[in-house]
């Protein structure tokens, strides 16, 4: 357990204290397999951990929480940002009322149990990868080589505060992490320091911290209420408010995972340099709001609330896959479907059942990967071909055929059998059909999962359209240099998603499930096939008899202003709803 | 393969250029695909897509600007492929030959192996020609069949592609 | 930001019947710039009429500029030709060659509603108005001996004479068209599907009907009131029954109306004709050479069709200059892709009825 | 003997291809093709000379084809409907990233009529097979298949159903996918030759593989299931005849704001 925690932070003052070079590749290797194995090795026991924090490492807590949030007013104050100033001394205000009445002592502040161990593989096995690579990217960012050993500092004291929120019981614990992870983001979005960085930044700061109110409520009510402000001991208590705590908790949750209306800072963070996005806003950080409601979810289940909330994240599925149409930037494209994604995840966590818990959580598992997968070579594409465009990325398989197969990959590990999101899906669909006839309102659920899939692969199958769409010749393909620093993340990632797309088959145990990853054998197939091609006469496309080539561009769908509103306005309503639906079940 | 040439003449789809016609013969086309003539009975479909073509109906004495498009599309059409030369003016020039526009019939620049006259060719003589032209796909061999010049496109692709094979054999025959 | 894509049609594209190359520029498939490019028939049909041939075999050549109103383009020659040479044609002559034009235009018109059809993706329609169709085809075989290039009218007359078994013939075949053309009608105007493909689209206002100078069957559409045949007095159309068929909307429907109701008209003129021939000769001795300069106006199936002929007192002649309806409803057309969408456009281009080969010559 | 049927499963499709389009001639009042006219077509087709663009657009459509063939040989194995929905959507993500792949115009129009066509049907599919379900306490087609007559319980399913049935099998009014007078063909207009036949035979499928949706609303009487079938085919040749086709966003609008909501109404009607 400290291993966890306290590796990454010497890691990071290693970082620090070590030149620039190829000992970062060294320390961030070495932490990468360190980590995954002792997070291998947690998952692999039963045991439950808890830990009592010390009454110093209490006041440090504290002490901590109020320069945090004392940071933040200044920030505000130093770049006039009203919203910001006004939520921190809200946040101060509450945090010292509730300071000061909460109850000590009581069960461990730190319960380490089957969620959290879930939670330390994807925190580091992704995680750990996307620092490595990191170590590659910032070698060509026109930023000072302190800067640069700050940024991967940064991320690795990231993972350790990461490490740390899934196993933290005490809710007034997990408000400083959860403001902590705010100030990464924050800080990490600014990183480039210039106008659009610092704005984007700013909105993240100030979105997040509705967050951080509403867990002090929460943490206000349930101490009101139970005298309490341990997640188990709340969790197992029942009577009216709990309900109100658990909305008011789900809230934030809702805030951290960028669901609409809240998906803003998500999209602003895509300025930051890649690992940033690929870290926290798509594989690890995000995942902090499906696993609150999964925490959450043994009182959610079958109550108005988590119908509600169910029926949330289902709406979010399919508006996020919406709006995400009508982007190009790649980057913006991802961060839509990580919103649309998340949405699907807290659907399925606060449906509440065993099953679809277990969904939510294998569709945890392998967007990460994915969303890693892509983000990394979206990176990739940044660095070495300086595109972040979809449309300037035609035909890019002729320059690129490595990087262009990787985000085929995560696109195809995104859609198809045999891989876990597609898995996820199709599971959801039956289980959710056996819940019914008890809790009509899925139908919700299910329709919105089956219109936002479809969104989904639209969206995907434009991209890869653009990726793709190749002239009739066929030029020998250019051979793609791609330094071991991009590739070797990469191929890790492709190879969790495959070996976990394997063992979910094998603990399904279903031979249908098997026949299903059939088709992808004739896809691994073709590329081998190619070769054979080459007696076959080559042609030039059919172009009404002309002989000028037509560029063909990519579908979008602009959604109107009007449109726009109804859904920014139905998501807002839908938001304080849970609040409303909290208070009065 | 022996076992499928008899099939050639049951299913000969047919891709229609009017190259500078005056489309007398385009409309007798058209009728012909009609519910009186109907086409189809044949196994005629008009597809409209040089790639999945059999015979190539042109109408049209070949203006100056339509020679280039011919071309191209006929080295579109896979073989084995007929060319078919509707009216009077495609197969000679007809009533415009020798106008400075136009380029006195098809057979200047691709092979042709019907010709159907008439001002304007009527539907039965249409249906008269597809027949013979299913008779003539079935003696075809799949062996490359090259126009006699070309334009543009083809050629610089030709020389740029080694593997576009076919620009290539026939360049390399012109030389 | 490129988010527009190219999108050609033509010049060989199913939906053509003849080629013309247009390049939209689209969003998605909503088509925000055209580019045209008729050029690809030019065979030099004006040069060629005063080079190589004489002016008594003008008549066929030019009738060899556009199979679809042939015998429009052989009329308005041959009666420029006859003013210089200041003949004039008796009456069964006149409605011998009436009789033609009507005929012609009623197989144009249907032709033309059936491409916009096949072009809408309906194929039975399609099929439904080429059967009709034949009807009036085996009229004109009958009675001109060819199906499309009728080489019917020469100066001086008409080729062929009209007995009383073909009298009957037209009679018996229109009768049966009308009846068609009912049921014709009633299908445009109530099928579900053709109103969501026909109605609204492709709207060519009045204002941009005056601004492109529309002819024909689409500025009547758009309510501007324009047709040769109420304009001269060259043939007795007003006694024959002759009706302008208006509408205002401008849209594909519109102009699908405007066709329906003037085929209608042309039977009811046809049958007219046919019911009050009068008698006299078929083909008079005309002498002389054309000498000085003529105008002659003539309303083909597309519009106002106009030919300049300048004779010297030679064989050959000095100049003939054709404008042809299509030549200004091109302009019309690129004005109304814009805004519309990519797959309406194969049904308004059919519904304009472009001739390209008339345009080019 | 079921592995008979799949293995012949593509010839059965082409007779119902032929039959249709003898049934279409004579509805256009028209003698028509023979009754083995697609078999013509494709002996032809394997005997032209194979003209390709490039390597992976010709093997993606062979793909498409094979998955599809792998698709109905699960219908007729009687597998898990929701499975059989994925597979059959992931045979028309091969298909369409094959018409994105060339840089061709009305290929890539194709690619994205056909997009939008899938984000039409999949919804309805799903909902058909939640239906069953809700009746039959299962997505397995086997035991679907022992339900009886679902029809008087899914009337408006069905209904639904009959809306999506002329886009699968690219029928008039909704054949935008296709639309040869606009887009000549769509994502087969590059393909000649053999590689052309499988996308022609994969047509065949398409037909087995909805029309197996219109037959499972038979229930364990097959009878009735081939009644259904033969009336539905009756049906959408009619309407095929009878109209023009619409826009690709009519379409959406049509499917979802009639199809889906008769769908969820039913649905809602079992359940509550």
């Amino acid at each position: 357990m400290l291993t966890l925690i306290l590796l990454p932070i010497i890691a990071s003052v290693f970082t620090l204290l070590l030149p620039f070079k190829r000992v970062h590749y060294f320390i961030t290797a070495s932490v990468l397999v360190t980590l995954t194995l002792v997070a291998f090795s947690f998952y692999s026991s039963t045991e439950i951990v808890t830990f009592h924090l010390s009454h110093s490492m209490s006041f440090l807590i504290v002490a901590a929480d109020v320069i945090l949030l004392l940071y933040f007013l200044y920030q505000g104050i130093k770049f006039r940002s009203a919203n910001v100033i006004f939520l921190s001394a809200v946040q101060l205000l509450l945090y010292g009322y509730v300071e000061s009445i909460a109850p000590t002592g009581g069960p461990a502040e730190i319960v380490v149990d089957n969620l959290s161990k879930f939670m330390f593989l994807i925190i580091n096995g992704v995680g750990g990868i996307i620092v490595l690579y990191s170590v590659r990217y910032m070698r060509d960012e026109p930023v000072s080589a302190t800067k640069k050993s700050l940024f991967i500092a940064g991320l690795l004291l990231f993972l350790s505060i990461m490490n740390l929120i899934v196993c933290a019981n005490s809710i007034l614990l997990f408000f400083l992490l959860f403001e902590m992870t705010t100030l990464a983001s924050y800080l990490l979005i600014s990183f480039r320091n210039d106008t659009l960085s610092r704005a984007n930044g700013l909105k993240a700061l100030w979105m997040n911290q509705i967050g951080g109110v509403v867990i002090l409520l929460g943490a206000l009510v349930a101490i009101e209420g139970y005298g309490t402000v341990m997640f188990d001991t709340l969790l197992k208590s029942s009577g009216g408010m709990v309900l109100f705590t658990v909305a008011l908790l789900a809230m934030s949750a809702l805030v951290k995972g960028a669901a609409l209306p809240f998906e803003g800072w998500l999209l602003g963070a895509m300025v930051a340099p890649t690992p940033v996005s690929a870290m926290l806003h798509s594989a690890t950080m995000v995942k902090i709001a499906p696993y609150l409601i999964l925490k959450l979810a043994p009182v959610l289940g079958a109550t108005l609330l988590g119908s509600l909330l169910s029926v949330t994240g289902a709406l979010v599925f399919v508006a996020a896959s919406y709006l995400a149409l009508s982007r190009f930037v790649f980057k913006e494209i991802l961060g839509y479907s990580t919103v649309a994604l998340l949405g699907l995840m807290m659907a399925l966590a606060a449906i509440g059942t065993k099953e679809s818990m277990t969904l939510a959580m294998v569709l945890m598992l392998f967007h990460a990967l994915s969303k890693a997968l892509l983000f990394l070579a979206a990176g990739v594409l940044e660095k070495q071909y300086h595109v972040k465009n979809i449309e300037e990325m035609k035909g890019l398989v002729h320059r690129a055929p490595k990087t262009v197969g990787f985000i085929l990959f995560g696109f195809i590990s995104l859609t198809l059998p045999p891989f876990g999101l597609f898995m996820g899906k199709l599971l959801a669909i039956t289980s959710i059909s056996s819940l019914l006839r008890e809790r009509p309102a899925l139908l919700i659920v299910v329709l919105s999962l089956v219109i936002g899939s479809a969104l989904l692969v639209l969206l995907y199958f434009k991209v890869s359209s653009a990726l793709l769409s190749a002239p009739s010749d066929i030029l020998p393909t250019q051979k793609e240099h791609l330094p071991y620093g991009f590739s070797i993340p990469l191929i890790l990632l492709a190879f969790y998603s495959i070996a976990t797309a394997a063992g979910f088959i094998i603990i399904q145990g279903d031979l249908f499930i098997a026949w299903l990853a059939l088709p992808l054998l004739l896809v691994i197939l073709l590329p081998s096939m190619v070769q054979k091609m080459e007696r076959y006469d080559r042609i030039q496309p059919y172009h009404c008899g002309e002989k000028e080539l037509f560029d063909a561009a990519l579908v979008y769908y602009e959604p109107s202003i009007r449109v726009r509103q109804i859904i920014y306005g139905g998501f807002g309503m839908l938001f304080v709803a849970v609040a409303f639906i909290g208070v009065l079940s | 393969m022996k076992f499928f040439t008899p099939f050639r003449k049951k299913s000969p789809w047919i891709l229609h250029y009017n190259a500078g016609s005056c489309n007398g013969c385009d409309i007798e086309i058209l009728a012909a695909l009609g519910p009186k003539f109907d086409l189809e009975r044949f196994g005629v479909i008009n597809t409209g897509n040089p790639k999945q073509s059999d015979i190539f109906l042109v109408t049209g004495p070949v203006t100056y600007r339509s020679r280039e498009r011919l071309v191209e599309l006929y080295t579109q059409i896979p073989e084995p492929k007929v060319v078919v030369a509707v009216g009077s003016c495609t197969t000679t020039g007809g009533v415009f030959r020798g106008m400075y526009n136009v380029e006195d019939g098809i057979d200047r620049y691709i092979p042709v192996d019907v010709y159907i006259p008439g001002c304007a060719s009527s539907p039965q003589l249409i249906i008269d020609a597809l027949v013979k032209a299913g008779e003539i796909l079935e003696s075809k061999s799949k062996a490359i069949e090259k126009p006699f010049k070309l334009f543009g496109a083809i050629e610089t692709i030709g020389n740029k592609l080694s593997r576009l094979n076919m620009a290539k054999k026939v360049h390399d025959d012109e030389d | 930001m490129k988010k527009t894509i190219q999108i050609p049609l033509g010049s060989q594209h199913i939906s053509l019947l003849e080629p013309i190359r247009f390049k939209f520029e689209c969003e998605n498939e909503k088509i925000i710039g055209v580019d045209a490019d008729v050029g690809f028939v030019h065979r030099g049909v004006e040069l060629a009429c005063t080079r190589s041939f004489e002016f008594k075999q003008v008549g066929y050549v030019v009738a060899r500029v556009c199979g679809l109103c042939a015998i429009t383009h052989s009329l308005s020659y041959t009666l420029a030709v006859e003013k210089l040479l200041g003949y004039v044609a008796n009456d069964r002559i006149k409605y011998l060659r009436m009789l033609m034009v009507e005929l012609d235009r009623i197989h144009s018109h249907m032709l033309c509603l059936a491409h916009t059809a096949e072009n809408a993706g309906f194929e039975a329609l399609f099929m439904q108005i080429m059967g009709d169709r034949e009807l009036v085809m085996e009229v004109q075989e009958a009675i001109s001996g060819n199906r499309v290039q009728f080489d019917y009218i020469s100066i001086g007359g008409v080729n062929r004479d009209l007995t009383s078994e073909l009298v009957d013939l037209v009679r018996k075949n229109l009768t049966t068209l009308s009846e068609k053309m009912e049921i014709l009608t009633g299908l445009f105007d109530n099928n579900w599907s053709l109103s969501l493909k026909y109605k609204g689209v492709g709207v060519l206002t009045l204002e941009d009907a005056y601004t492109y100078n529309a002819l024909g069957p689409l500025a009547r559409a758009s309510g501007l009131a324009t047709d040769v045949r109420a304009e001269t007095s060259d043939f007795p159309y007003e006694a024959l029954g002759y009706t302008m068929m208006l509408e205002s909307t401008g849209d594909i429907h519109a102009r699908n109306f405007v066709r329906l109701r003037e085929i209608v008209n042309s039977i009811a003129i046809c049958r007219n004709i046919v019911d009050n021939l009068p008698m006299g000769e078929i083909q008079e001795k005309v002498k002389g050479k054309p000498k000085g300069e003529e105008i002659v106006r003539i309303e083909a199936p597309r519009g106002e069709l106009f030919y300049l002929v300048r004779g010297n007192g030679t064989n050959t002649l000095e100049r003939v200059r054709i404008k042809t309806p299509t030549f200004s409803g091109i302009p019309a057309m690129m004005e109304v892709f814009k805004g519309s969408q990519y797959a309406d456009a194969p049904a308004i281009l059919a519904s304009f009825d472009p001739c390209m080969s008339c345009t080019a010559k | 003997m079921t592995w008979i049927w799949i293995v012949l499963a593509p010839l059965l499709g082409g007779l119902i291809y032929g039959g249709e389009r003898v049934l279409r001639a004579r509805m256009q009042r028209r003698q028509g093709p023979p009754l083995l006219q697609p078999f013509y077509d494709m002996f032809k087709l394997l005997d032209k000379r194979t003209l390709i663009l490039h390597a992976p657009h010709a093997l993606l459509a062979v793909a498409h084809f094979f998955v599809l063939w792998f698709t109905v040989a699960a219908i007729f194995l009687g597998w898990n409907l929701i499975y059989i929905i994925f597979l059959h959507l992931f045979a028309q993500i091969l298909l369409i990233l094959a018409g994105y792949s060339v840089r061709s115009v009305y290929s890539h129009l194709g690619a994205n009529r056909e997009l939008l066509m899938v984000v039409a049907y999949e919804p309805v599919l799903i909902l058909v097979a939640v239906g069953f379900y809700l009746i039959s306490g299962s997505f397995e087609i086997t035991t679907i298949l022992q339900g009886d007559g679902y029809w008087h319980q899914l009337p408006l399913l069905f209904v639904a159903l009959l809306i999506i049935v002329p886009i699968k099998v690219k029928k008039s009014p909704f054949d935008i996918g296709e639309a040869h007078q606009e887009i000549v063909g769509g994502i087969e207009i590059e393909y000649s030759g053999v590689f052309y036949e499988f996308l022609y035979m994969s047509r065949f499928l398409e037909y087995l593989f909805i029309y197996s949706f219109v037959f499972l609303f038979g229930g364990e009487s097959y009878w009735l299931g081939a009644v259904l079938v033969a009336g539905v085919f009756l049906l959408v040749n009619l309407v095929d005849n009878a109209t023009a086709r619409v826009h690709a966003a009519d379409m959406v609008k049509i499917v979802y704001g009639f199809a889906m909501s008769f769908a969820i109404i039913n649905i809602l009607g079992v359940l509550l």
